[in-house]
């Protein structure tokens, strides 16, 4: 217990473990289309989760029960991989991984024009391939780069970040021990298209104010890992090379 | 669970109603369903409730056990919080392993408890490292109309108020009452088109188009929040949602706590 | 050991340790219609038994190829809640329950016109609440109930309770304590109307004698409990609410 | 399992020679089919039997290992009984899990044994609350012509009475017979229309209204029953039940008993 | 470690632990239809191994999805029975007899005439009732004298045998303790009539020409076993049946 | 694993090829296709590859955890290696228990690696019969285009290469390199029609008569072999399989050795 207090989550000159500012986002890379058998995919670094995201669809429904004669059905599944976290990971579904498909299911059906594939299943797979706070904003952020370098039409990009509050302050995209530690954590997605909130949870303490502005802080970020995302749409299907090569290095 | 259908028409007309105020059991938009509850009433379980919300109708049983802590947390007990949707509760229920949604719920149901810190879980810690209270909280749901995150969570407050420690049974002392003094609770309000509804039916619920989940603790502070369904919440039906929520979670706590003598 | 051979299951003046008389029951209290969404219910109280039983029917079959042409199935799921026990009860299927099911549905089979309900199934689901021995008698007792509160036509209501041995002694509706430490456990279910054993299982020691006289004695219980059940019945259907609160209270 | 149906005209055909006091294969009503047994034939196996019922054909295995007893039977061993119907043994039967038929089976076997006394759990117990003897009583269907329960407990006895613990690869000394002396026997009744037939095969199994198994025991008396079937007994036909079982498991006791040279 | 060195595999007379010679076979009994319900049946005792195999088919397909329109599928599930092994086995799938029951359903698909049965299923059920090492070429073994008494035509029977390696000597139809202690196994099944191998694994350590002498070893040996495995079909369908009993007893 | 049917003509035009010596991607009928890998790339694991052979990648992620040792095997650490097709890595692979070609997959893997000797599991070995280091290889497929066998085969032996044993963590001094050295290889060989082609092809593999994986040591010598699929070889056929195999494994060692610095 003694040491856990010590840990001091922002120094005295105000900065994090990580060194980051308050309000500042760790390093997002993102790449599109980086499996061959996907209808669409990307890859996610962002500080040290590596996530990679694949879409299959518009395809048949399994099990055909599941079938939506109005619209797509979209189903995720979100995985660690079994070396993605301190400990072995056993394979096979849990309930935390069981609640994340599903919250991330209903923020991609909102963005999908899922009205346009009657019948048909849009299949979302989130593997994290290495865990370190966020990966379901994280996988988020992938997974609708994915099903847009599948060409399946969407109202925008759906980027997602943390905010949370650490040492009782409000800070951005939460780390690991930050989550650990911290007081609260706040998840969300966010539309800039549209400026809605497609994913929302929250767990820890927050006062009334804190929330607003936690909510603000990630809505604020959202639109910035928005510019990212459609920067690696654009450096996949821009034809020249040369260009891609020299952004994909000042973003780094 | 099965795909349930709400016909567009039904839809329409619970939205009219809506900008006129009011729904289908002629409550206000911010108006919970009435809440009965009786406690005790398992004599096996250590508390237990049965409560219902409208015609949601649930019972929670409150079990502790001694068992080992987990391995990193090893002076802290365990909360456990188990949902099944069990076909007697609603038709479209169905057998098997829990589903998505039963999921879903023991989780925001939990969070919203563990996370208020209601339940001092040093406090639980027999032996660090070797003993501790593995305190087992199951929704058992008997009928389903909605908003089962709300009563469930209520269901699960008033149950661990409820509870005596089973001490003397396990060669620990006297029995005494789990040392709890908080009241968690949610708030769950739905969107339908542009309304905003809070605790909301079964109709009302595969009707809308959002969810979200709220819970409140005594001071009004916020200790999680859960969106669900597949449509989206702006920033202002957020706050909206938030007013509601605690303006909502202080009455009923004030009445819980007058109800149970507190 | 020693202690075990010293508890006494009947005492000098021939009564149990809850001070019943060998033939008599404990309290018995029957509510039909408790649930709003089941298409019928009951709830039982017998000893500290706390038991729900809730029908759905008749409705289409799943999985379909349980169907059968020429008549309705009767499916029953009997499960112990988690809290019911001495211990948590881990939740899912187990042998116990799986076996208590079978012969639930295979004596509720008997009674209920199946054959007026061609490719269809009715679903009965048993909640023991509480535990108190006698659980299978007492959930039978309530679905039969329910089945009826579903309006669905049967022979006869399904009266259900066990007789046993305790101290040597043959007795009634076996409590908790004479299930653990006595001689013989019987339970059996009777149809008045028909005179026939729908449930029949034994375990434990009897002469010929004995099972012959403790079979007997269930028989003439269930005739008993019969009442209880059509007035649970009675005292749903009846309009005069005032005459049904008199019911009930006599009843207890 | 697979639903079987058998053709109307075929049970008006097995009753009309019921009434008649036969069967298709020529028994009586009370007869049982031919036995064929032969004990310690798995060598892997601490007692083991290969036994046929007319062209029901099982193998019972056991084994003894240690382990943790129960908690609340610390100073007793465990006896499990365990039943699959595989599909290399009928037709009709599935892969997968333990159908609800198999479950009863094996609970029906494990009761009529377990309640006759015929193993002193306490025997089984090596240091209270911690060593005891498990003993894994697992039956293996290779053809299935109907009775199994009947099979199944004739030939569990058997494998129980030709029983070694194995002692000495648990450091415990030599090995010794398991200490045996009893033989209940179960003996399974079915009712076609107004007609009690005992053993029944595959078909009249299928073609039968209600089953009812009894388990006897050295002295004749009654020491496990299950009813089964989607019909009905009338108390009197219990009665002429008792009787069939009684003298059949008198008979087979005694057959048995000379074969083993008891 | 010092008493696993100290077993001697060979002895000095160049004879095994059980007496026999490097590329001398355990005894073999093979009886065809020994089941009545399957459709075909064999049972194979080979050293102290106990097998028995069920054939079903050509049946409909269960689950139908699986149906090919052009041919029967071959589907085969070997399985320990609980008390085959030293230690108690569970029962239920496991990893090892998946794959044996993937690689024993390859070989035999090779030779059974699967084109002759469109959109059906030829079901294979393998029980190890006692497991003295082999066991999966003793199942091929017997599965293939199954399918032939079920009267699905074949090419040919397909009989299997284990070469391996002991106190760095080659040895025929490996033993328990040199399944244990030696030095490779490798199982392999050959289709006399047609000079294919359609089952073939290995593991330890084999030079190139060791491995080429052991794939000899155990082709050779497959040919014996394929008299045995033809006899034992003979003796079942020849109608002389005293004759039948003296090659029975001379096999012995 | 959903069925995938090649269509005849594919097969036909696969053959054609071959019978010139030559394939669909160009290569030749002994050629791998380009091996490209980087290791340590995942922080989480104690060692890890990314490896792509074509279009077929893979990462292996090594953990090594304390646990106990096998009853039988008290003074030796235990491997093991665990593979999922899953949905993501090819459309005709399904969610769900892994299918019988992951069970496969994942024991060739691991019978080519331990039967190599590469790893000395006594050295794994912490305290006899109490702790062992438990060393866990799993395989998470990205992308299938055939050829996962050798592909997760050297994806495992590189990833063990790039382990440190993660001791400070469990206070057992400073961390260490896996002590290993040896560079076991599979090579796998499929026949279509009288063709052998190594490396196979998604398409390939489906039209593919028979298969043959073999595991070769640093010395040439065979440590592991499996056949697989519906058809079968010759022991001629099995002779040149070897051959491609030594050739093939002994070229890839090199190359592999030579990228890493050994």
């Amino acid at each position: 217990m003694i040491c856990l207090t010590e840990i001091k989550l922002i120094d005295d000159d105000g900065l994090r473990l990580d060194g980051r500012k308050p309000d500042e986002l760790r390093p997002i890379k993102i790449e599109a289309g980086v499996l061959d058998n996907a209808d669409g995919s990307a890859y996610v670094e962002w500080g040290n989760n590596k996530i990679i995201a694949a879409v299959y669809g518009p395809r048949e429904v399994q099990p055909k029960y599941l079938q939506d004669t109005a619209k797509a059905i979209v189903q995720v599944s979100y995985n660690m991989a079994a070396f993605a976290g301190d400990d072995r990971i056993r394979p096979g579904p849990n309930r935390r991984a069981t609640e994340i498909s599903k919250i991330t299911a209903e923020a991609l059906e909102r963005v999908i024009l899922t009205g346009q594939y009657p019948r048909s299943s849009i299949d979302v797979y989130i593997e994290v391939l290495e865990a370190d706070a966020g990966t379901r904003c994280a996988g988020l952020t992938a997974a609708s780069v994915a099903v847009a370098d599948a060409g399946i039409p969407m109202i925008d990009l759906v980027p997602s970040v943390a905010a949370g509050k650490a040492d009782g302050q409000l800070v951005l995209d939460v780390g690991k021990l930050e989550d650990n530690k911290g007081q609260a954590d706040l998840p969300l997605a966010y539309v800039p298209r549209t400026g809605e909130i497609v994913l929302l949870q929250m767990d820890g303490h927050f006062t009334r104010k804190e929330l607003e502005m936690a909510m603000k802080m990630a809505i604020d970020a959202c639109k910035e890992i928005h510019v990212i995302q459609q920067d690696a749409l654009k450096r996949k299907y821009t034809p020249q090379s040369s260009v891609n090569t020299n952004e994909q290095e000042a973003e780094q | 669970m099965k795909k349930t259908i709400i016909p567009e028409i039904k839809k329409e007309f619970i939205n009219k109603l809506a900008d006129e105020g009011t729904r289908e059991d002629g409550r206000g938009l911010s108006d919970m369903r009435e809440i009965n509850f009786e406690t005790g009433i398992i004599g096996t379980a250590d508390g237990s409730v049965r409560l219902s919300l409208g015609k949601t109708e649930v019972i929670v049983g409150i079990k502790l056990q001694i068992g080992t802590p987990y391995p990193d947390k090893q002076d802290q007990g365990v909360l456990m919080t188990g949902c099944e949707l069990k076909p007697m509760a609603h038709p479209a229920f169905e057998g098997g392993a829990p589903s998505m949604e039963a999921v879903e719920i023991a989780r925001v149901v939990d969070r919203g408890i563990r996370e208020s810190g209601m339940m001092d879980m040093y406090s639980f810690c027999i032996v660090p490292g070797e003993k501790v209270w593995l305190v087992f909280l199951d929704i058992q749901v008997l009928n389903y109309d909605g908003n089962l995150f709300d009563a469930a969570t209520m269901a699960g407050v008033l149950a661990l108020h409820n509870t005596m420690v089973p001490a003397a049974a396990n060669e620990l002392g006297d029995d005494y009452k789990l040392p709890v003094t908080l009241w968690p609770l949610t708030a769950t309000v739905v969107k339908i088109k542009n309304n905003l509804m809070a605790d909301p039916t079964f109709t009302e619920e595969n009707a809308a188009y959002a969810r979200l989940t709220i819970s409140i603790d005594d001071n009004g502070d916020i200790r999680a929040m859960q969106k669900g369904l597949k449509g989206a919440l702006t920033y202002d039906e957020v706050i909206r949602a938030l007013d509601i929520a605690q303006e909502l979670t202080q009455n009923i706590r004030a009445s819980l706590q007058k109800s149970t003598g507190v």
